[in-house]
Formats: structure tokens, sequence, C-alpha cells
């Protein structure tokens, strides 16, 4: 057979791939390879030049095939992709070569570097051969949204839809709406009631004919695919347990879930749970609700010590930082200082992180209102102790102060511990109901950390506010906007693009031995008394494969992972 | 020269090949040897292709998907892992060394875990030296 | 300076079987060498399979009588399983055996052996052949020769499911059953077969015995051999061809031995040449003598005639009518005469006929019980059963996964190894003399004494039964001299 | 057309002899055969005139069945006469297509298949040992033996096949058929299959003429055929006994598992297969019912001689052929 008309084109990445791979060289040995009339090296070609000479070349020198050797394609493949089809390509006709990720930052032996990528052209170019034209399906959008978690984010990604006049079914599981920051009193950095910020949109959340709330409610499985979810949701009826279970249509999904607070007990130099008086900053927010700052036994106290860093930023916890403790401990300061203006506050820190708008300025203004800032090191915590009953303060806490370099020790009667975000427990569950991953820390996994923040690895479901990390109510409320305006957008367009590739029986070849049916995911397989064969529902299909290698007639397809588009690569990778 | 083995490494899309990507990014260097071939999901890996590249002259063959439990497909992962003692076995059944054929679970988070199973797969394929698997019709029949 | 004459029964290079004459200068015989240059190594290869695979493996021994080596493989099989098997099972067995043996004798008599009697021996070659046959006896009796083994092979695949390659038997029993209305198809067939052996005897009657000539060939040719017999025997001493005991009974009729399958290495051994591929078996406590004839000989046959050799009566009455009426003639039991095998098989074809008959009969043989699980592993199985051409021996041991561990099979042919080699001496050394030049003649008496043995190098050599084309060529000083041919 | 008799030789190499039966069993057809064809070679049903062949111009033939796997030197001599003397030559049957069951032959090695033949066996001549050789000299003379080679290879290993038949052996009205497609097509009076085709088979697997029932598939634990009395109406896959069905070309007409016997894959692999064994290893380890590393380790350790399985008619047509052991 007379092989396509390929292009082949290498990127150097500026010099993140040419300072290690000798660009030119991959082309020259890619111009020797069959069907290839063009192999060219050039600086950026993600770059529209880059693309421009890719579309040129395609009229030129009609070319039918294009592979280009650059970073990963799950980074530029659908750019490229783009690319194809502007210049009247069919975009699966593209094949890259993963030669920066994969080659030119893991290696620095250059020569050798230069071989392997030669060889993942070589791979590139010989599977791209047997690429087929595929269509991409187009299917309504359903413009219902379902959001999990009735927190600030969910709250604020409802309105966003009901706004635009969109269904949304915003799921909760607990009895109330307003999530953590429900528990929170004033906000940094402007001390504004973080109360008004929360029931104002309580109020309009519930009032809005378009956002229907489910309280006590949990989604109990999520079936379909983008544009054209099924959502079953039980509602709890209070104490007897499972109550009735609603199914809903959505287009997409808008996980929410938030965060829960570090369990201070599991540090025991801090003695909290022994030490009535030693409190987390939760148990503080509601004192201030309460409007009363005082200890245990209902004295007011002298001396209060803030801690910073409970749980976060330590090796044997959580190593990140939980973003908000910082601000929110100088907070405290203020708010003490203001409540008991007799009392002494010290602020015991690792690193006093103040980053984002109107922050150092915080920082400088609570500094001035006589707070005594100790500094410690990571690997040496303050230690809690009882004080003795001569003593004037009931708690006495040893520091390995890092500015003096000496050990202070010094008195507290209320000691405030700033707990760090963890992920919820329930993050697993949450993670395999929505099929999206999660980092090792349990937070769930986004699309692309710097590019496709709000949306994940599955179409459709997006994830706003702390689940997917810590951070602050900006950012939360930012995430939470981001994910509602990407999905109105497609809402708008009324149509979504499915994925070309999905698996497909040759029902010629199907004998009807059933060995594949049990194994889809997505019950996208379905038997034919019949006919006594199996087909595959393309819309439910999610290309994973299993099926395809699992025929023994070799009469299931994976479009576009062929088995022989991989047995030219494997020939390829080898040759 | 020492012997630089060849080995074919099959990927799963969403955790192990993002996994290397990761090390990329994070700059974590590793052994040059293993190739890379991207599909889908761990399920997606027919033992026909790794017996293909032992076949087309792979001293080794490195198969990754996503942890069990931790699947982008759900259970991907455990399709593939109830296939590869078989495989072992025909494998061993045909004599063939069992470190030729490794099968490891890599996160889309373990990057540098990535460039260890790598250089550690690396290691072990050069001690074994170049595969006999490779069959030449030619070459077999001139000396049967 | 020798001269060698190589006869290529299935010339070198179809090459499964070749005979080498060595002549002296004066033209005298020398030696001579019946040649096997095939080898498959079973015995080898099914070890590390498991177990109850091998019946369906030692199949592909031999495509022409599969189902000796399956029902060999089966009971040796169940051996390694301490030998339990439904009672049904073996009935079945036996149905099916009888029917195999019954298809594969027809296919021998009608169309390999009828055309030297039938035909003729002396007819020109092109005529002596199964249509020849058909020429002679008449189209309906040709036809009735195609319909009788056609139903003995669907007998066989009614009862086991196919009729070659055969796959029924598992450990313990059979895979399926004989169900009402499968054993209502046979009733028919099966009498419709017993009357055709009962014709078949008259026709072997009227054509052969009826012409003086025939009679003369089979009883003063040189086709006798002063060698030993074998043939198993159930406690009656009558013909057995699924199991009983082995009995060894010398040409004077005296019983040399009588063992059971698992003393087989007392008493059989066999010895290698280094010019053919094939072993030579022997009476092991007589030791290796060589290619000698004499009442001391350890060499034996193992076919049908010496089955009936070995045997003192038939175990079915119209098959012991038939046994008296042939030594009758033969006028002596044992007999040597080789070419009295074509007879001897149109006596077992009775009583295989007889034997499926009271089969059928059995209101068992429909029961359900045709199978039992095995509950243990022994480790090893010896069992024997009469494949056409002579007593085949298959001896397996396995681990306790029953997984096979080692094998040993000693088949039909192989037993007959030493006396074709001995025959094919005898009439080289009758046809080629000082003086004598040989001439197309000695052809046909090869083939006949090949024949009389009914060779299936299938089994023994995987080449297969059939009218060998013959080529001798004559060599002086290992050049060609002169050639002569038959069917090549 | 009808003056000019089509020219027809049908030969066996290392074979057992049952593709010849299979023919035989196509009973009055070859009379059929007879009456437009010459039937220049047929060992099993003699008047074949080996010298013509030998002394027959290239091509000559116009059809040559070609049974049994390739073993020795005598084996391949002949594949390549008959190669050069015919139009079309078919690999008939299991053996000459695949390499059949001799093929099993390749997970040993000729040393050790000599050594239990000759030398260490039960019933062997006490003290033996000799063994047989491809040369013995006699009176300044010598007796040959072909040379038996070190691996069992299928007929294109050593030639250019034109069509495949499969089965072991094929069914007898797929001879029929296939020899009649080809004897139209050689005489003009009909279309020849493409090159390199499988003739005389189904494009889909055993399943499909199986006439048990299927459901899905979750197996627990394999089954050895003795261990369990399988039901006779349901796919014996999903009783936990292998069956190499699934992963097999069908053709046979299911006659082993229609009587309650696994298929053991001798049609071959499924059309656009590239390994049967890869497939049915794939297959049936797809269908384990569970999630645990040890329990799958115990599930399989019920199929043991995996590869006897995977490759029983077909070990030399596998991807892989050596191992690190020959």
């Amino acid at each position: 057979m007379e092989e396509p008309r390929t292009g082949v084109y290498v990127c150097n990445c500026g010099t993140n791939i040419a300072k290690v791979v000798d660009c030119d060289a991959v082309a020259d040995s890619a111009a020797q390879l069959p069907g290839v009339v063009v192999a060219r090296s050039y600086k950026y070609m993600c770059s529209n030049p880059g693309q421009e000479m890719i579309a040129q070349d395609i009229e030129e020198h009609a070319l039918e095939r294009v592979v280009v050797a650059a970073c990963s394609p799950r980074m530029h493949e659908p750019t490229f992709r783009r690319a194809l089809q502007t210049a009247g390509l069919n975009p699966y006709f593209l094949e890259m070569a993963n030669i920066r990720e994969q080659v030119s930052w893991v290696h620095d032996d250059g020569a050798v570097a230069t071989q392997k990528a030669k060889a993942l052209v070589h791979a590139a170019v010989n599977r791209v051969v047997h690429h087929e034209p595929l269509d991409r399906m187009s299917v309504d959008m359903c413009p219902n949204t379902l959001i999990i978690g009735g927190g600030i984010a969910g709250m604020t990604a409802a309105l966003e839809f009901a706004g635009a006049g969109k269904q949304v079914y915003l799921v909760e599981k607990l009895d109330h709406l307003g999530g953590n920051l429900a528990r929170v009193d004033l906000t940094a950095p402007y001390l504004d009631s973080a109360r008004d910020i929360i029931a104002d949109r309580i109020t309009r959340v519930t009032d809005n004919e378009h956002i229907d709330v489910m309280l006590d409610a949990q989604v109990q499985s999520l079936d379909g695919f983008v544009g054209n979810f099924k959502a079953t949701i039980r509602r709890e009826t209070g104490l007897e347990g499972d109550g009735p279970t609603v199914s809903v249509d959505v287009g997409s999904v808008v996980v929410c879930t938030g965060y829960k607070e570090f369990d201070a007990s599991r540090v025991t130099h801090y003695g909290y749970g022994k030490l009535p008086n030693v409190i987390t900053s939760f148990e503080f927010e509601r004192m201030l609700h309460e409007g009363r700052v005082e200890t245990k036994e209902g004295r007011l106290p002298q001396y209060v010590a803030i801690i910073h860093c409970v749980g976060s930023r330590s090796p044997e916890f959580h190593a990140y930082c939980s973003r908000v403790c910082c601000m929110t401990a100088l907070k405290y300061a203020r708010e003490v200082k203001s409540a008991l203006p007799k009392s002494y506050v010290s602020d015991i820190y690792v690193d006093m992180h103040a980053f984002g708008k109107g922050m150092e300025d915080f920082y400088r203004r609570s500094a001035e209102i006589k707070t005594l800032f100790l500094m410690y090191e990571r690997g040496e915590p303050p230690v809690i102790r009882r004080a003795d009953p001569d003593d004037d303060c009931e708690m006495l806490i040893e520091v390995h102060e890092q500015l003096s370099g000496e050990v202070i020790e010094i008195p507290a009667d209320l000691v405030i511990l700033m707990v760090g975000m963890e992920a919820r427990e329930d993050s697993g569950e949450v993670a395999r109901l929505v099929n999206i991953s999660r980092d090792k820390d349990g937070w769930f996994i986004e699309s692309h950390p710097k590019l496709d923040p709000v949306a994940t690895t599955t179409e459709g479901v997006y994830i706003a506010g702390t689940c997917a990390a810590p951070k602050d109510i900006p950012d939360t409320v930012a995430q939470a906007r981001a994910a509602a305006g990407r999905i109105l957008g497609k809402i708008a367009r009324g149509k979504i693009d499915i994925d070309a590739v999905y698996a497909e029986v040759d029902e010629d070849k199907c004998s009807g031995c059933r060995v594949c049916n049990e194994l889809c995911p997505y019950v996208a397989i379905e038997y034919d008394a019949e006919t006594r064969r199996s087909h595959v529902i393309s819309a439910l299909c999610k290309a994973c494969g299993a099926c395809v290698a699992a025929c023994p007639s070799g009469a299931i397809k994976a479009r576009h992972f062929t088995d022989e588009q991989i047995f030219a690569q494997i020939e390829g990778v080898l040759a | 020269m020492t012997f630089e083995p060849k080995i074919v490494g099959f990927l799963c899309n969403w955790c192990s090949y993002t996994g290397a990507d990761l090390a990329g990014t994070s700059r974590v260097h590793y052994a040059p040897n293993v190739r890379i071939i991207r599909v889908m999901c761990s399920a997606r890996i027919d033992p026909t292709f790794v017996l293909k590249a032992l076949h087309d002259g792979a001293d080794g063959v490195l198969v990754c998907g996503c942890h069990p439990g931790d699947c982008h497909y759900s259970e991907g992962n455990y399709k593939a892992m109830r296939r590869f003692p078989l495989l072992k076995q025909l494998l061993a059944d045909y004599g063939i060394e069992e470190d030729r054929v490794h099968l490891e679970w890599i996160s889309a988070s373990e990057g540098q875990r990535f460039a260890d199973v790598v250089d550690d797969m690396t290691e072990r394929v050069r001690a074994l030296g170049p595969s006999h698997v490779r069959f030449d019709l030619a070459s077999d029949m001139a000396e049967r | 300076m020798t001269r060698k004459i190589s006869i290529d029964p299935i010339t070198r290079l179809e090459g499964h079987g070749k005979i080498e004459i060595f002549l002296t200068d004066d033209g005298a015989v020398e030696d001579c060498f019946f040649q096997i240059p095939e080898l498959r190594g079973f015995e080898r290869f099914v070890v590390g399979r498991p177990i109850e695979e091998l019946p369906r493996l030692v199949t592909r021994i031999c495509g022409v009588c599969p189902a000796s080596h399956h029902m060999a493989s089966a009971k040796a099989v169940d051996g390694c399983f301490g030998g339990q098997v439904a009672p049904l099972a073996v009935k079945l067995r036996r149905l099916y055996y009888n029917a195999h043996f019954m298809h594969s004798h027809i296919a021998h008599f009608y169309a390999l052996a009828a055309p030297d009697f039938v035909v003729g021996p002396d007819a020109d070659p092109a005529q002596r052949n199964i249509l020849g046959v058909v020429a002679k006896v008449g189209l309906e009796i040709g036809g009735a020769v195609i319909k009788a083994r056609a139903q003995a092979q669907e007998i066989q695949r009614i009862v086991g499911g196919r009729s070659t390659q055969d796959i029924w038997c598992i450990p313990g029993g059979v895979a399926k059953g004989l169900k009402e209305d499968e054993l209502e198809q046979i009733r028919p067939m099966v009498d419709e077969l017993y009357d055709f052996a009962v014709f078949s005897l008259q026709l072997f009657r009227d054509v052969v015995l009826g012409n003086k000539a025939y009679v003369d060939i089979i009883v003063h040719g040189p086709y006798a051999l002063d060698v030993q017999n074998m043939g198993l025997v159930d406690e009656n001493n009558a013909p057995d061809f699924y199991d009983g005991m082995v009995r060894v009974v010398d040409f004077e009729g005296n019983e040399i031995c009588r063992y059971a399958a698992k003393e087989y290495t007392d008493y059989v051994a066999e010895h290698v040449e280094p010019w053919t591929y094939l072993k030579f078996p022997y009476l092991k406590q007589r030791g290796w003598k060589g290619f000698v004839e004499g009442i001391d000989s350890s060499i034996y046959c193992a076919t049908p005639l010496a089955r009936l050799n070995v045997a003192d009566r038939m175990a079915t009455p119209k098959a012991q009518e038939a046994f008296e009426e042939m030594y009758a003639t033969l006028d002596e039991h044992p007999s040597r005469l080789l070419l009295a095998q074509h007879w001897a098989r149109l006596v077992e074809m009775v009583q295989n006929a007889e034997a499926m008959r009271d089969l059928c009969a059995d209101p068992e043989i429909t029961g359900d019980q045709f199978r039992v699980i095995p509950e243990q592993v022994t480790g090893e199985g010896i069992a024997i059963v009469e494949a056409m051409r002579g007593t085949l021996t298959h001896h397996y041991t396995c681990d306790e996964n029953a997984i096979c561990t080692s094998a040993n099979l000693i088949v039909g042919t192989t037993n007959n190894n030493a006396p074709i080699q001995m025959v094919t001496k005898k009439v080289a050394q009758a046809m080629i003399a000082p003086g004598k030049e040989p001439d197309q003649g000695i052809l046909n008496m090869v083939e006949m004494a090949f024949r009389a043995f009914d060779p299936c190098f299938s089994c023994a050599t995987h080449s297969l039964p059939g009218e060998m084309p013959l080529q001798i060529t004559f060599h002086k000083a290992g050049k060609v001299w002169r050639e002569l041919r038959r069917n090549c | 057309m009808a003056e000019k008799k089509l020219q027809i030789a049908l030969y066996w190499a290392a074979a057992c002899g049952g593709c010849d039966v299979a023919v035989l069993d196509t009973n009055e057809f070859i009379l059929d055969v007879g009456a437009v064809a010459d039937i220049r070679l047929w060992p099993i049903a003699a008047d074949g005139k080996y010298a013509d062949i030998e002394a027959m111009e290239d091509g000559e033939l116009d059809l040559a069945l070609f049974n049994g796997a390739v073993r020795n030197s005598e084996n391949e001599h002949l594949a390549k006469l008959l190669r050069s003397k015919s139009k079309l030559l078919v690999a008939f049957g299991a053996c000459a297509h695949l390499g059949g069951i001799p093929g099993l032959a390749n997970l040993t090695t000729k040393e050790e298949i000599f050594e239990r033949a000759y030398l260490d066996n039960p019933s062997i001549e006490e003290g033996n040992t000799t063994v047989p050789h491809p040369e013995t000299p006699f009176n300044g003379d010598v007796l040959t033996l072909p040379q038996f080679y070190k691996r069992v290879y299928k007929l294109d290993d050593v030639v250019d096949v034109d069509y495949y038949l499969p089965g072991c052996p094929p069914a007898a009205d797929q001879v029929k058929a296939v020899v009649l497609t080809l004897v139209a097509g050689a005489t003009g009076q009909g279309e020849l299959p493409p090159k390199g085709a499988v003739v005389g088979a189904s494009e889909r697997a055993v399943c499909d003429d199986c006439p048990r029932t299927k459901n899905e598939k979750k197996v627990k634990r394999f089954y050895r055929p003795w261990q369990i009395m399988a039901d006779p109406e349901t796919c014996l896959l999903e009783q936990g006994i292998l069956c190499a069905g699934p992963a097999t070309r069908s053709g046979c007409g299911a006659r082993c598992p229609s009587s309650g016997i696994p298929c053991r894959g001798c049609y071959g692999p499924v059309p656009g297969v590239v390994d049967q064994g890869a497939k049915l290893l794939s297959a049936v380890s797809s269908i384990i019912d569970s999630k645990d590393p040890g329990e799958i380790e115990r599930i399989i350790a019920g199929l043991p001689d995996f590869i006897g399985y995977a490759y029983r008619f077909g070990l030399p047509s596998a991807l892989l052929q050596r191992s690190v052991r020959s």
C-alpha cells in the first residue's frame, strides 16, 4: 500500500527540548521514513506561526497525516487537532510524540535523548499511517446542573446558573446551607462579617425558583455522560434514615464538597483534649460568635496564645500550607484585643504567609496592636504544659524562638490552635461517584493545574473551592463562578461534541460469546438475544478498551487505539 | 560497552502516563531505556501487545496502570491485574525470565515513583542481558 | 562389491517406509532392511500436559485408527485416577469401539485386500482397486460397502460425537451418554451391519475359497512365518478388543505367557536399530535374538490372525461358527499363513456386529450414569487394547496435580515391525536368486506380504495403509542399474 | 475446459492421516472429482505416479493439497517439490496450517525426544545405547534416513502457500466446498479466493455455532473437565471449564462443545487475530471474578500448562517461537 503523505514537526519548545535533543537530527531521521514528505524542526510549534506552518504544508504538500513531536499530548493535542481541522484535515490524522516531558526534561545525555526522540517519532509516524478520519458525535446539552455541596462555592455557582435562568439542583448533606464559612465570624482582611456574606446568599438561593435545594440529601449515583447525566439523589428523612430517592437529568456536575478541619488531638504536644483551655480555631470562632471570649471555667483569659500550622506544613501530618490560617490568626489577635483590651496576645508561627490583596497591610496593622510574635522551627514545635499553682497563668508554652535563638517560656490561659484544612473523609466516595481522581492528600485533581483548574478528567464534571485544595474565600468564589461560566457557555451552544474515540463491535465477527458483556463499567455493551450479537452504545462508551482487549474474536475495535495502530507503534519504538 | 536494554512501556492515559509527564515537569531524571506507548486504560492492554513487543525485540515490557480502586474507568486496572498472572505463567511456560515483564501501579501524582520504577526495571533487565525471544525464521532454519 | 536394491514402497521422497536389499555379486540376497524414516515424539511432548488431555492428543498419532489410541489412552488415564470407571461408560465405549473396528475392517478388506482376491493378484494394476472390485462384484455391492462403512462411522459419531479424532472419553467415563432416540437411530444400522458382516463372509467363501488359485496362494505362497502370536483375550480366551489379558501363544499352540497390562514390561521389550526410526518389540524373557524364525524365537505377530491364533473361541455365536470354519479350512490352529489375515478380519467383523447388537439390546445402555468423578490421583496407568492392526499399549505416569510426567507407547504396527522385516526378506529371497533376474512379479509379492499385515504406518510411522506404489531400484556399486515400478 | 482435465495431487507430511481420511469421508464426492480431474498423486488411494511428478514441468499441476507439518528434511523437500510443480498449493488441515499437535514438540527438544524414544523408556531393550542415525554404513554402502529437525515448522515456513484449509481434521463438507471452489476457479468457471485466504471456515468463532446458551461470564474457579458434571445446556467457559471456542474460528460445526467436550482450537484464530493463544488468555482471564491478587493466583492455578491449551494446534504459528531454553 502507498503510505499516506505525512508531515513531521519537531518542536524545540524554545530550549526546553532543543537544549537536550538535537531536533534537526530528529527531523532529518524522520524525513527518511516511508511516507514522510516534509519534516521540520521549529522553535515553538504551538505558536501561531507554528500552527500556520502546518496548515501551509497541508496545503502545499497535500499532507494526509501530521506528526508533531513536542510536549505531552495531554498538553497540546487539542491545539494541533484544531490546526489540522482549520486546514481542512480530519483532526484525528494527528499523532504526537512526547519528546519533552518524556525525553528532554528527564534525560541529560543529548545523544541518548535524541536517539529516544527518534524512536518515539518513528513510532508516531508508523502509527499515524493507520489513523482513520473520525467524526465527533454531537449530542444535546441538558441545561440543568447538579451542584454537590451547599457551601459558599456551591451557592455562588448556583446563583450564577439561576441568574442565567438555568435549573440547578443543589444537594447538601447537612440540614442547612453555608458550609464551613457558616462557622466563621469575621473575615480577613477587612473584618466584614461572614454571617452577612452567607445569610444573604442562603436567602437568595432558597428563594430562587431555578434552584432546587435538597437538604439532608446525598447523590447516590451518577450515570451517563457529559450533557446527559442522570443523577439519583437520596433524601434522609430525619431519624428513620433512608428516605425517597429522586432522579434528575443534568448536563453537568459541579463538585463543591469543601474541606474538613484537621483534628488537633493528633498533635500530642499541644495537649488538645487534655488541657481544657487549648481550643481550635473553629471553637474560638464559636466564642466570638457568642461574643464571649473566656476560659472553660468562665474566667476572662489574661494571656492568649495562638499557634500556627497545626497539622499543616508538617512532615508527619500534611506537607502543604492551608493558606488561610495565618491571616485568620491575625484576625483573632485583633478580635481578642478588641474584646479584652488588657490581655496579652502572643502569636506563635513558623512563617507568616500574608500573600494576596490587602494582607501585608493587615499583617502590619496587627503588629501595631502589640501582639507578641514568636517564630518556631518546623522541626521543633512549641510544647504546652500546665503552669505551677504559684504562677499567675494556667499554662506555660515553651518555644524555641528562632529570631532570638533563645528558648522562651510564655504564659497562657487560652491557647488557640490554627488547625489546617484537609480533604473530607468521604472525598474518596465522591471521587468514585462522579469518576474523578484524587491526589495523594485526597484533594480532587483538576484537568490541568494551571490551564484548566476547574475542569476534571471527566468531561462535564467540574470542581470548585476547597475540595480541590485549601484556598480562601475570594479564590473559592472565583472558581465557583469560573465553573459556572464554563458550563453556561456549553449550555448556550445547546449541543455538545462527544469525543470520537469509543469502541465499536463488528457484528460480522462477533460470535456472541459474551465475554465482553460483564466488563463495561458503563453498561455500554448490549447483548441482543435475537441476533446473538453484542453491541456497544457509543454515547455511553468512554473508550477504556477493556472489552477490546478481552474480545477473543478481535471483533471489537477501539477507535483511534486499534490493534494495528498500537502494533505499528510497537514496531516503531523498537525499530 | 554495557548492554542497554530496550524496554517497551504501556501506560494508561489517566494515571501512569500523567505520572510520567509529572516526572518530566518535575525534571526527575531516569533511565532512557523505556519507550512509552500510551493507551487509554491498562485494561486496553491486550496480552498480544506484550508478546508482540517481545517478538519484535524488546528486552523487557513495562505495564502501568492506576492504583487499584483509583482507576479513571473505575475498575480497568483490575482487569489488567486479572490478565497479568496468566500472562506471566504463559511466559514462564515459554521459559522467559520473570523480570522481563513487569506490572506496576503509578498514579498521576507519582512522578518520582515512575522514575524509580523505570530505573529499577532497567537495572533488572540489564542484569538479565539481551532477550533470546526474538525469533528469526531464516536463521533458525539455517541452524536446524 | 555389494549391489543395493532399494524398494520404496512409498518412494523415497514421499518416504514413510522403504526397503533396501543388498545383493552379493552373484546376485543372491545378502541382507534386507525395511526402514521407517519417521518419528514425531509423542512420548516426549505429552509430558507436562494435563493427563486428561492425552486421549485427545494421542489420537493424532494416527488418523486411521484414532479410536484405538483414544481408548487405550482413556483407560490408561482412568488408571492414573485409581481406575474407577462408570460401568455404563464401559458398555458405551465397547459399543463405540466395535463400530470403529468394523468400519476400519470394511475399508481394509474391500478397498485394500479384495483387489488381490476378488479381482485377482495377476490382474491389470489399473483394475486392482476398489473400483475393480465393484466392477467384479457389481455396483449394488459396491454401494453396500460404502454404505456399511458410512453406517459404522455414523454409529461412532452418534455415540461419541465424532467419528475421527475422538474426544469423547474423559476420566471416569464418557462425556455424553446415549439418548433413547439416538439408540433408535443406531439399532437398524447395527442390524444391517450384522447382515453385511455375514454377507462378507459368504462373499469370501464364494469368491476366494471357491477359487483354487487363491487358496493356493494363501496356503502355499511364501507367506508363512514361524513366529509367535499375541492378542488380547477375555477370561474364556475369546478375543476381546477393548480389555482383557494379553495372551502369547507359539505357532504350535503352546501358551508362552498370559499377562495383565500392568505387567507388560516383564514380557515385552523393544530393540533399536540405527537404520530405522521404528523399534522392534520382542518377547523380553526370551531376549533379542535377531530376526530369526523358530519355536523359541522371541519375535511375535500381533495381527487379526494372531488374535484368533491365541484365542480358543470367539465371544459370540455366529463368529464362533466362522472361527471353526476358518481353522477347519486352514487345517491348523494357530495358523502361520499370513494371507489368512483377511479371513480373520471378516471373522472379527462378525463378532463386532454381534457385540454391538447385544449392547444395543442392553436395557441400561441409555442410562445417565455414564461418568463418575475421580476422587483421587494415583499417578500411574497402563492400558492395553487391540487396535485393528495389533496389540496397543499406553503407559502413563502423572504428578499429584494430574500433570503427565511420562508416557510410553507400543503401537499396533510396531509389534509387527520384525515380522514385516522378516517376511520381506523371505519374499526377496524367494524372488531374487543367483541367475534369476528380479522382475515385475516381485512387486506384487512384496506388496501382498505388506498388505497381509495391513501395516498402519500412521501409527508406527504415520504413513497410511493403501495400495502402496512400489518401486525397486537395482543398484550396482551404488549406481542405478535398473528400475521396476508399480503405481509410481 | 472439459477436454483438459485438472491435474491434482494430495500429499501428507508429518501428519496422522486424519486429513486423508477426511477426504475419504467425502465418500462418493471423490468420484465426482475423479470425473473432472486426474489425481496425479495420492498415496492413500493409490495409483499416483510419483516419478511423473518429479519429471513434471513447473506449474504442471493445477492444485496440490498438502497436509501435515514439516518435521524432517523429507517433508520439506516434498513441500518444495509440490510448490514448484503446482499452480496452487493448499495447506490442508491444522498441521500444515498452524503446525498442529505435532507442533507441541517445540516445547521440548530433539535430544529429549530421542532420549525418551530410544534410551530412557520402561520397555526399551536393557542397556540399549543405539539411536537411529541419518546414515548407517553397510558393506561399503550406506543406509540413509531423513534428518529429524530441531523443531516443527508449518507449511508456509518453508514454502509459499496459496490457501489454508483449517481443522483437525477439516470437516468433510468443508473439504467438499473448498475443492469445488478451487476446481471451479482453476477451470475458470468461478472466482478463486484471494491468495493467502483461509478457506473452508467461518468468519466467526466457534461460539457462533455452539448450541450452548451463553450468559454474562464471571468465574470464581476453573475446573478440569473431569472435576465437575458440567451442565449440558450452558456455555462450558461460564461453568469454569476452559474452552477455546471463543478464540477459535468456526467451521467445524462446534463438534466438541456439542458433545460435552471443550474446544481446543483446531481451526486456529478468528480472522484478524494475530495470536490465538494471547486472545484466549485475554478472554479467559478477563472473566475472573476477583479483585484480590492472591485469589486471582489461586483461580488461575486451575489452568495448569496454559501454553498447552493456548497453542494446542498452533505452537509453530505463535508470535513467540524461541524461549531461553532453546
